[in-house]
C-alpha cells in the first residue's frame, strides 16, 4: 500500500486529537472506554508512523509528503506539513512513546483516567505537530499548545510540588516562546519589507537570506532563548528537574523523550536555516555552553538523591551532547545530534519507566530507600543496569553511536571542546552506576526484600524500547541512511549561505584510501 | 398629528443633555448602592438619548429616534437581568452596597 | 588457498558462539538451572576453541605474507556510516588476533570449566555463566575486530563483564563497589581510546586496521606520538598500569575463576593487544618510552607492594599488575613478539595460580587470608603440585615458560641498549621470585595456622576479627555500609572478603582444608602443564623462535634484535635466573618454617618503616579515595547546592519573585470593587475625550 | 412659551438628576428619577419624537421606575446610605472627573467636526421630503421596519433572552422555573420578585 493522495502526516497530527475529543465525549464513570479509545488512538498512529516510515524514501534530503492549506491567507500563513530525516524519527518515537506511556500509566492513574488520557492524546497531537510544521506560525501554535496539556499532566497527576512545577515549567517555557514569537513576526516583516510578501513559510523565509548581520544575530538569540530552554541548555536547565521529579511517569517518558528534543530540533531545522551566519558565528559560544552543561549536568547527577533527579540532570549532560554535535556544524556531528535525539528517548524512557515501576513498589524516589533490590527483583534490576549501560554510551546501544558521532563531529571542528566533553563519559559512568549501586546493590531488608518483580505488562513497556535501542546500537544504518541526507543539504545550505566552510579532510585520507585499496 | 417642532437653538439641549450625563457619572461613581448606580445608569441613557432626538432634529434625520426606540428596548432588557442579578446577590449576601462585592479579588492578596 | 581466506572470514563465529550462549543463559538460564547451564556455556567455549584451531590451520595455509593481509578482513555489516566516516563492523583474521583467540577460547574453557565446581550452588549460578560467556565474546569481538571502533565495541564489552562479574556478589557492598571502581577507572583510560579514534580520523579518515600502517608514516611525529600516548592511556586503564593500575586489586572481591579469567589471562591482556596492533604508532614515534617506563615502573612497585600482601588473591593481583608491567616494557622497546609471548606464559601461569588459589580458598572455607593457612600441601596436594610449578614458572626457573618469556623481554631490554629499563627489570624479577616463594610457603608450608592457637595472640585477634573489607573509592556512603556489613557477618551468602594490609588478622577457622573436586583440579593441572610447556613456543634459538615467527606478518617492519652472540644471550639468561633464585633462596629462608605469629610477618619487620608504604601500595588508592571522597565530592556538591540551587535556579527564581513583587503594586489596584473599575474606566473616557479636544484644537 | 416650558423641564431634570445622585434613600432616588424621566420625555415632546414621548413615559417612567421601587421594596434596601466613602479619593476625583468630562463634552458640542452634518436623504426626513411620508409615528414605523428590520428583530430576541435570564437570575437555586410569564420582561422580574418576597417573609 502507497501513500498515494492520503494526507499522512495531517492524520498523524490528527488522530490523536480526535481521539482526545472522543475520550472527553465518554462517561467519566466507564474508565475503560477511555483507555481503549486511548489505546486505540495511540495505536493507529502508531501504524500510520510505521507505514511513514516504510514509504518515507531513504537518500532524498528535501522535504517528503508535503500537504498545505491557506489558514489565513491576508497574513500568509499556511498550514504547512512535511518531513524530511531530520524529523522523521523524532514522529516515530513519538509515535512509539506514547502507547508505551500510556500502557506504563495503566496502574499509576487512578483517579480521573479520562482526562489523564485525553490530555496525553492531545499531547501527542500537538508534538506531531511541532515536528511536522513547515510553517511558522503553525510551528509555533503548536510549540504553545505542547505546554497545555503538559500543565495539566503535571499539575493533574504529578508528586507533592506538582502546582509549583507545572506553573514553573508553563511559565519558564512560555517566557522563552515570547521571543520566538517575537522574532517569528520580525523575520516576516522583515521579509515582506524587502520582497513584498508577507509570508510564514520555513521554505520561503529558508531561502530568502536577506537579513543585516545584526538583525540576523537579534533574531537568532530570539529562536535560541526559545529553544535553549526547552533544550534545555545550561543555564537554562533548572526546570527540568523539578519538572521530571513531579511528573507522572508517562509525562516524564515524554518530556525526556521527546519535549526537550524539540528544542535541538529547532535549532538544526530553524536557527540554521533562518540565520545561517548568526549560527555560525554563535557555535563557538553554544559550544562551550554545550560542553559545560555536559560536564556540569554529570557531576551535579551524581550528586542527587532523587532517582529521577539523577536522570533529569543526566538528560541535560545528554542534551548538551545534542547541541555540542548540532554546533560542530559538520555532518558527522549534526548525524551524532539526530541520532541521540532518536536514541536518548529510548534508553531515559526505559529509565523513566523503570523507576516509575519502583515507585509504584515503593511509593518513593529517594535513593537511599532502596537497597539491594536487584537480588529481590532481578529482571526489573538488570532491565534497569541495561538502561544505565545504554544511557552512559556503552558501545553496542544507540547512546554510543550518538555520542561518538556527536563528539568526532566537534573533534574535527574544533579540538578543545570535544576533549572536554570526552571527559564526559567518565563522570557518566560515575552517575549512573553510583545511582545503581546506591538503590540496587547491598543486602535488601524490609521491603526491599520483598519487592515483586517486573510483570508482564511492564516488561512489555520496557523491553521495546531498551531492544530497539541494541539493534539501533549495533546497525544504525538504516537510521543514518535516512538522516545524513538531509543533515547534508542542512550544511551544504549552511555552507551556501554563510562564511563557514567544513573542514577539508586531509589529503592523507586519500592517499591511505588509495594504499589501503591498492592492498586488495 | 401635527409637528411640535420647537425653535429652541439644539445647543441647549445638548448642554443640558451633557449636564446629566455628567451628574450620572458622578452619582454612578460616588454612590455605593448597586440599585441608585443602576439609576444613574439610567440617567446617562437618557442624557444619550436626548442628545440622539435632538441631533435627530438638527440633521432632519429620523433615524435618531429609530436608535432611541433600540435604547429604550435594550434599556428595558438590562434592567430586567441587572435587577435580577441584583436580586439574586442579595439573596446571597445580606449587603446592599457595591462594595460588598468584591470577588474579583484575588483572596490571597 | 582462497579457500582459507574464505575460511578465515568465518572468524566472527568465534565471538558469535559465547554470545549466543550468553543470550540464551540470560534468557532461559534460570529455566534450565544448574549444572546444565554451565556446561552449555562451556562447550559453546569449547567450539569456539576448536573454530579458532581451525582459523589458526587456515592461517598457517596462507604463504607468510599474506597472513596478516587486508585480505583477511571481513565486513559483516556497515555500522556507521556517517560523512565521511565509514566503519564496518568486520573481523580481522591475522596471526595476532588469531593468537590472542586461542588464548581467549583456550585458558577460557578451562576457567568455564572450573567454574562449573567452583560456583556449585551458587543462586545466580546461570547468571554467572551467561556472564562469562559475554565476556568471553566480547574479548573475541575486542581481538578479531577489523578496525579501533569494533575493538572498542569489545573493549567496552569486556569492561562491562568485568563489572557485572566483579559485584557478582553484590549483597556485599565492597564488591559492588569494586565494580563501580574497575568500571570508572576503565572508563577515564576509555576517554584515551575515544580521543586517539578521533585523532585517527581527524588526522587520515579511516579507522581500520589495515589502514594503521600507511597512517601512522602519513601522519605528522607529533600526531603519532599523540595517538600512542592516548591509546596508552586507554592501555594503562584496561591493563591497570601506574596511575590506572587501583581498581584491579580490588577486583578480586569478584568470584575467583572471574580473577583469573578477566583479570588475569585474558582482559588486562587488551592494552598490550591495542598496543601491539596500533604498533606502527608507537615505531614511528618516541611514544614508546613512555610505554616502556610506565610498564618498567609498574613492575618494580606492584611488585613491592605484592610482598607483603596478606590475602592471597590480593597478591596475585598486585604480582598481575607488575607482569602485566613486563608485557608493558617489551611493547615500549618494540619488542612486540616477546610482549605476547609473555601475554600467553602469564596466562598459563597466572591462571593456574588463581584457580589454584581459588581452589585454596574453597578448600579453606572461604578464608583468603594467608596468615591463617600454611601447611596445605598435606591436605590438598594436587592443587599444591600444580601451584608449585606455576610458582617456578612464574619465579623464572628454567625450563618453564616463565624462564623464557621473561628473560626474553630482560634480554631485548639490555640488547637494544635500554640499561635502565633492563635494571628496574632484574629488580622487577626479584621481587616477583620473593613474593612468590613466600605465597607458596605461607600456603603449602610452614605451620599449620588454620589451627586455633592457644597462645595470647590469636585469641586476642580472633575477637576483632570482623572482617573489615577494604573499601572503594567510595566515602561516607560506604563506610556507613561497612559498618552495617561488619555487623551483620554472614559466611554463607559473603564468600570469600578479601583482605588488605593491615587488617587485623581473622579467627583461624579450626577446620584443616579439604581438596577441591576433580573438575576443578583437573583445570588447573592442565594449566600447570602449559605453564610448564609453553616454553616450547619460542625458545631462544634461532631456528626455534616459533611465535616469534608467527607473528612477524602482524610486525612488520619491525626490527628484530638478536643477541651478538650465543654467549651474551647465555650470560645475560643465567643473570636473570640467578636474580630469581636470589629472591626464592631469601624468601625460603624467611617462611620455610610458615608465621610464628599469625599477625606478624618477619619481612615485615625487615622492612621496617618501608613495610607500611610497600603494604598500603604508596597510599596511592587512599590518596585517591580521600581526593574523590573529599574535595572531589564538596566541589560536586557544591554545584549542586549552591550553584544550581542558589544561583541558577535561584536567577530564574528571582525573575519570578521580582515580576511577582511588581505585580503585588499593581495589584492594589484590582482590588475588586466595582466603583474603582468604574473609575478606572472613568479615567479612561476623560484621557480619550482629552486627547479629542487637544486634537481638535492643535 | 416655549422657553419658558424648556427651562422649566430643565430644571426639573437637572433637580431630579441631582436628587438621583444626592437623596440618601434609594426610594427617594428612584422617585427623583421620575422627574427627571418626564422632563427628558418634555424635551421629546418639543422636539417633535411624538412616539418616542409616549415610550419614554410608558417604558421608562412606567415599567422601569416601577420595577426599582419593587426591588427596593421587595428586598428592604429602602435603608439609607450611609455617608462615609470607603474609597479613597474616590468623591473628589468623582467630581473633578464629572466637571472635565462637562468641559470636554460642552468644548465638543461647539465643534461642527464633533456633531456632523446632516446626511439627510428624502427617505430618512424628519420634515418635508415625499408626500405621503405621514406623521412622526409612522415615520418612525417606516424606517424601523424596511431599514432597520433586522436590528429590531435581534432586539424583539434580546427581550426575550432577558426575560429568560431575568428568570434563571432570580430564581432560588433548586427551584424550578415555576410560572414564567412569556413576553413582557416585567412579568418575569415580576414573578422573581414574588419569589423573593417570600423569602424575605
Amino acid at each position: 500500500m502507497t501513500v498515494g493522495e492520503f494526507p499522512i502526516l495531517s492524520a498523524i497530527i490528527a488522530v490523536p486529537i480526535i481521539g482526545a475529543i472522543i475520550c472527553m465525549l465518554t462517561p467519566s464513570n466507564r474508565p475503560e472506554i477511555a483507555k481503549a479509545v486511548g489505546y486505540a488512538a495511540t495505536m493507529l498512529n502508531l501504524g500510520l508512523c510505521a507505514w511513514l516510515l516504510w514509504e518515507f524514501q531513504a537518500g532524498v534530503g528535501s522535504f517528503q509528503f508535503v500537504e498545505t492549506q491557506k489558514w489565513i491567507p491576508t497574513m500568509g500563513i499556511n498550514y504547512t506539513v512535511g518531513v524530511d530525516g531530520i524529523s522523521i524519527f523524532m514522529v516515530a518515537i513519538t509515535g512509539l512513546l506514547f502507547p508505551l506511556g500510556l500502557l506504563a500509566s495503566e496502574k499509576y492513574i487512578e483517579h480521573r483516567v479520562k482526562a489523564y488520557i485525553a490530555w496525553f492524546l492531545f499531547l501527542e497531537g500537538a508534538i506531531m505537530g511541532i515536528f511536522l510544521s513547515l510553517d511558522l506560525i503553525a510551528f509555533f501554535v503548536f510549540w504553545e499548545l505542547v505546554l497545555v496539556p503538559m500543565y495539566f499532566l503535571i499539575q493533574g497527576w504529578g508528586s507533592e510540588q506538582r502546582n509549583f512545577a507545572a506553573m514553573k515549567f508553563f511559565i519558564y517555557t512560555a517566557a522563552g516562546s515570547a521571543f520566538l514569537l517575537a522574532s517569528t513576526v520580525a523575520l516576516a516583516f522583515l521579509h515582506q519589507r524587502a520582497t513584498g510578501v508577507l509570508t510564514f513559510d520555513y521554505r520561503v523565509l529558508a531561502a530568502w537570506n536577506g537579513l543585516s548581520g545584526t538583525t540576523e544575530l537579534v533574531l537568532f538569540l530570539g529562536f535560541m532563548i526559545a529553544f535553549a530552554i526547552k533544550a534545555p541548555l545550561f543555564p537554562f536547565h533548572t526546570w527540568l528537574p523539578l519538572v521530571h521529579t513531579e511528573a507522572p511517569t508517562a509525562g516524564s517518558v515524554v518530556l525526556a523523550g521527546v519535549i526537550i528534543k524539540m528544542g535541538a530540533y529547532g535549532f538544526i531545522r530553524f536557527s540554521f536555516e533562518l540565520f545561517p551566519q548568526a549560527s555560525v558565528d554563535m557555535a563557538p559560544i553554544m559550544l562551550v555552553l554545550a560542553v559545560i552543561g555536559i560536564i556540569y549536568g554529570a557531576v551535579v547527577a551524581a550528586m542527587q538523591t532523587d532517582l529521577k533527579r539523577v536522570i533529569a540532570y543526566s538528560s541535560v549532560a545528554h542534551m548538551g551532547f545534542v547541541i555540542l554535535g548540532i554546533f560542530s556544524l559538520s555532518v558527522i556531528g549534526i548525524d551524532g545530534a539526530a541520532f541521540t535525539m532518536l536514541s536518548h528517548p529510548l534508553t531515559t524512557g526505559a529509565l523513566f519507566l523503570v523507576i516509575g515501576m519502583l515507585y509504584e513498589r515503593r511509593h518513593t524516589r529517594e535513593i537511599a530507600a532502596y537497597r539491594g533490590i536487584w537480588k529481590s527483583a532481578p529482571v526489573l534490576g538488570g532491565l534497569f543496569l541495561i538502561a544505565i549501560f545504554a544511557g552512559i554510551g556503552l558501545p553496542g546501544f544507540s547512546g554510543f553511536v550518538g555520542e561518538f558521532l556527536s563528539l568526532l563531529g566537534t573533534f574535527v571542528y574544533d579540538k578543545p571542546y570535544a576533549i572536554v566533553a570526552t571527559l564526559g563519559v567518565i563522570l557518566a559512568a560515575v552517575y549512573g552506576l553510583w545511582a545503581f549501586q546506591r538503590a540496587f546493590t547491598g543486602k535488601p531488608s524490609g521491603e526491599n526484600a520483598t519487592m515483586k518483580d517486573i510483570n508482564f505488562r511492564e516488561l512489555v513497556v520496557v523491553v521495546p524500547l531498551l531492544a530497539l535501542s541494541l539493534f539501533l546500537g549495533l546497525y544504525p544504518k538504516p537510521a543514518l541512511d535516512r538522516i545524513e541526507p538531509s543533515v547534508k543539504e542542512r550544511v551544504a545550505n549552511l555552507e551556501k549561505k554563510s562564511d563557514y566552510r567544513q573542514p577539508k579532510p586531509s589529503g592523507i585520507v586519500k592517499k591511505i584510501q588509495q594504499s589501503s585499496e591498492a592492498g586488495k | 398629528m401635527p409637528v411640535l417642532a420647537t425653535t429652541i437653538d439644539a445647543g441647549w439641549y445638548l448642554v443640558l443633555a451633557s449636564l446629566i450625563f455628567t451628574i450620572g457619572a458622578a452619582g454612578l461613581l460616588t454612590r455605593r448602592n448597586v440599585l441608585v448606580m443602576f439609576m444613574c445608569v439610567e440617567l446617562m441613557l437618557n442624557a444619550v438619548n436626548l442628545t440622539f432626538v435632538t441631533f435627530a432634529r438638527e440633521l432632519n434625520d429620523i433615524r435618531g429616534q429609530v436608535i432611541v426606540f433600540f435604547i429604550l428596548a435594550v434599556a428595558a432588557a438590562e434592567v430586567a437581568v441587572g435587577l435580577a442579578i441584583i436580586v439574586a446577590i442579595f439573596r446571597r449576601r445580606r449587603g446592599a452596597t457595591a462594595d460588598d462585592l468584591d470577588l474579583l479579588k484575588d483572596p490571597t492578596a | 588457498m582462497s579457500g582459507s581466506r574464505d575460511l578465515l572470514h568465518l572468524a566472527w563465529i568465534i565471538p558469535a558462539l559465547p554470545l549466543f550462549g550468553a543470550a540464551f543463559l540470560l534468557l532461559f538460564g534460570k529455566r534450565i538451572g544448574e549444572p546444565v547451564s554451565g556446561w552449555i556455556a562451556t562447550a559453546l567455549m569449547a567450539l569456539a576453541f576448536v573454530w579458532s584451531c581451525v582459523m589458526l590451520m587456515a592461517l598457517l595455509d596462507l604463504p607468510m605474507e599474506m597472513r596478516a593481509s587486508v585480505l583477511n578482513t571481513n565486513a559483516l555489516w556497515s555500522w556507521m556510516p556517517a560523512g565521511a566516516l565509514h566503519v564496518d563492523m568486520g573481523t580481522f583474521a591475522d596471526p595476532l588476533s588469531i593468537t590472542w583467540a586461542l588464548l581467549v577460547t583456550g585458558v577460557g574453557t578451562l576457567i568455564h570449566l572450573y567454574s562449573i565446581g567452583y560456583m556449585h550452588g551458587d543462586e545466580r549460578y546461570s547468571r554467572f555463566f551467561a556472564y562469562l560467556n559475554l565476556f568471553a565474546a566480547s574479548m573475541l569481538i575486542l581481538v578479531l575486530g577489523s578496525n579501533f571502533l569494533v575493538t572498542f565495541l569489545g573493549w567496552e564489552g569486556v569492561g562491562l563483564c568485568s563489572y557485572l562479574l566483579i559485584s557478582f556478589w553484590f549483597e556485599r557492598n565492597s564488591a559492588a563497589v569494586a565494580g563501580k571502581k574497575a568500571f570508572v577507572t576503565n572508563r577515564v583510560g576509555d576517554v584515551g581510546f575515544l580521543l586517539a579514534m578521533f585523532l585517527i580520523f581527524a588526522s587520515y579518515g579511516t579507522l581500520n586496521y589495515s589502514a594503521v600502517g600507511p597512517g601512522a608514516h602519513a601522519v605528522s611525529s607529533g600526531t603519532a606520538t599523540a595517538i600512542a600516548l592516548l591509546l596508552l592511556l586507554a592501555a594503562c586503564g584496561k591493563s591497570a598500569q601506574i596511575p590506572l593500575h587501583l581498581w584491579l586489586p580490588d577486583a578480586m572481591e569478584g568470584p575467583t575463576p572471574v580473577s583469573a579469567l578477566i583479570h588475569a589471562a585474558t582482559m588486562v591482556t587488551a592494552g598490550v593487544f591495542v598496543l601491539c596492533r596500533a604498533h606502527p604508532f608507537l615505531d614511528v614515534s618516541d611514544a614508546g618510552t613512555v610505554v616502556a617506563w610506565v610498564g618498567g615502573i609498574t613492575a618494580l612497585l606492584a611488585g613491592t607492594v605484592a610482598i607483603l600482601q596478606p590475602d592471597i588473591k590480593r597478591a596475585l593481583a598486585y604480582s598481575t599488575v607488575s607482569q602485566l608491567g613486563y608485557m608493558f616494557l617489551a611493547v615500549g622497546i618494540h619488542a612486540y613478539a616477546a610482549a605476547v609471548f609473555m601475554v600467553l606464559c602469564h596466562a598459563f601461569y597466572k591462571g593456574c595460580l588463581f584457580l589454584g588459589s581459588g581452589s585454596v580458598i574453597h578448600g579453606n572455607h572461604d578464608v583468603q587470608d594467608m596468615r591463617v593457612m600454611g601447611g596445605f600441601k598435606k591436605y590438598m596436594p594436587y592443587t599444591a603440585f600444580a601451584m608449585v610449578v606455576a610458582w617456578l614458572a612464574i619465579a623464572g626457573v628454567p625450563p618453564l615458560s616463565g624462564f623464557f618469556s621473561k628473560d626474553e623481554i630482560i634480554s631485548q631490554a639490555f640488547l637494544r641498549d635500554e640499561y635502565a629499563l633492563w635494571v628496574v627489570a632484574i629488580l622487577a624479577a626479584a621481587f616477583t621470585a620473593v613474593y612468590m616463594t613466600r605465597l607458596i610457603f605461607l600456603t603449602f608450608y610452614g605451620n599449620e595456622r588454620f589451627r586455633v592457637a592457644d597462645g595470647p595472640n590469636g585469641a586476642a585477634a580472633g575477637h576483632e576479627a570482623l572482617p573489615v573489607i577494604s573499601g572503594g573509592s567510595d566515602d561516607d556512603i560506604a563506610v556507613l555500609d561497612h559498618a552495617a556489613d561488619a555487623g551483620e557477618v554472614d559466611p554463607d551468602s559473603d564468600p570469600s572478603p578479601t583482605v588488605a594490609y593491615g587488617d587485623p588478622v581473622p579467627e583461624p577457622n579450626g577446620h584443616p582444608p579439604h581438596e577441591a573436586p576433580g573438575l576443578m583440579v583437573l583445570p588447573v593441572m592442565v594449566l600447570a602443564f602449559l605453564a610448564a610447556v609453553a616454553g616450547i613456543l619460542n625458545l631462544p634459538f634461532s631456528s626455534m623462535e616459533w611465535l616469534n615467527k608467527f607473528l612477524e606478518p602482524s610486525f612488520r617492519g619491525v626490527p628484530d634484535v638478536k643477541p651478538d652472540s650465543f654467549a651474551q644471550g647465555f650470560g645475560l639468561e643465567m643473570l636473570t635466573f640467578a636474580i630469581a633464585a636470589c629472591g626464592i633462596f631469601f624468601a625460603y629462608k624467611l617462611y620455610k618454617k610458615g608465621l610464628e605469629h599469625a599477625d606478624r610477618d618477619p619481612l615485615d619487620v625487615k622492612l621496617g618503616g618501608l613495610a607500611h608504604v610497600f603494604g598500603n601500595a604508596y597510599y596511592y588508592d587512599h590518596g585517591i579515595s580521600k581526593l574523590v571522597g573529599g574535595p572531589g565530592r564538596a566541589v560536586a556538591s557544591w554545584l549542586d547546592r549552591v550553584v544550581d540551587t542558589k544561583v541558577i535556579d535561584g536567577a530564574v527564581n528571582g525573575v519570578g519573585g521580582f515580576f511577582k513583587l511588581l505585580s503585588r503594586g499593581v495589584q492594589e489596584i484590582q482590588d475588586g470593587h466595582v466603583r474603582r473599575y468604574a473609575m478606572g474606566i472613568a479615567i479612561g473616557t476623560v484621557g480619550i475625550l482629552l486627547y479629542v479636544v487637544l486634537w481638535i484644537g492643535r | 412659551m416655549e422657553y419658558f416650558v424648556f427651562f422649566l423641564a430643565a430644571a426639573l431634570a437637572l433637580a431630579g438628576a441631582l436628587g438621583v445622585v444626592l437623596l440618601r434613600n434609594p426610594a427617594h432616588c428612584a422617585l427623583s428619577l421620575v422627574v427627571t424621566l418626564i422632563s427628558v420625555a418634555i424635551f421629546f415632546a418639543q422636539l417633535g419624537a411624538a412616539l418616542l414621548v409616549a415610550m419614554q413615559i410608558i417604558v421608562y417612567a412606567g415599567a422601569i421606575v416601577v420595577l426599582f421601587l419593587f426591588v427596593i421594596m421587595l428586598l428592604g434596601v429602602d435603608r439609607k446610605e450611609s455617608v462615609e466613602e470607603p474609597l479613597k479619593f474616590q468623591r473628589p476625583v468623582a467630581l473633578v472627573l464629572g466637571v472635565i468630562l462637562f468641559a470636554e463634552v460642552v468644548f465638543l458640542i461647539g465643534h461642527q467636526w464633533a456633531t456632523g452634518a446632516s446626511s439627510s436623504g428624502t427617505a430618512h426626513a424628519i420634515h418635508g421630503g415625499g408626500a405621503g411620508l405621514g406623521g412622526n409615528v409612522e415615520r418612525v414605523a417606516r424606517s424601523l421596519f424596511t431599514d432597520f428590520l433586522w436590528p429590531f428583530e435581534i432586539t424583539a430576541a434580546l427581550l426575550v433572552l432577558a426575560v429568560v435570564g431575568a428568570v434563571v437570575l432570580a430564581r432560588r437555586s433548586g427551584e424550578s422555573a415555576g410560572t414564567v410569564g412569556a413576553g413582557a420582561a416585567e412579568s418575569g422580574a415580576a414573578g422573581s420578585g414574588a419569589a423573593g418576597s417570600g423569602e424575605a417573609g
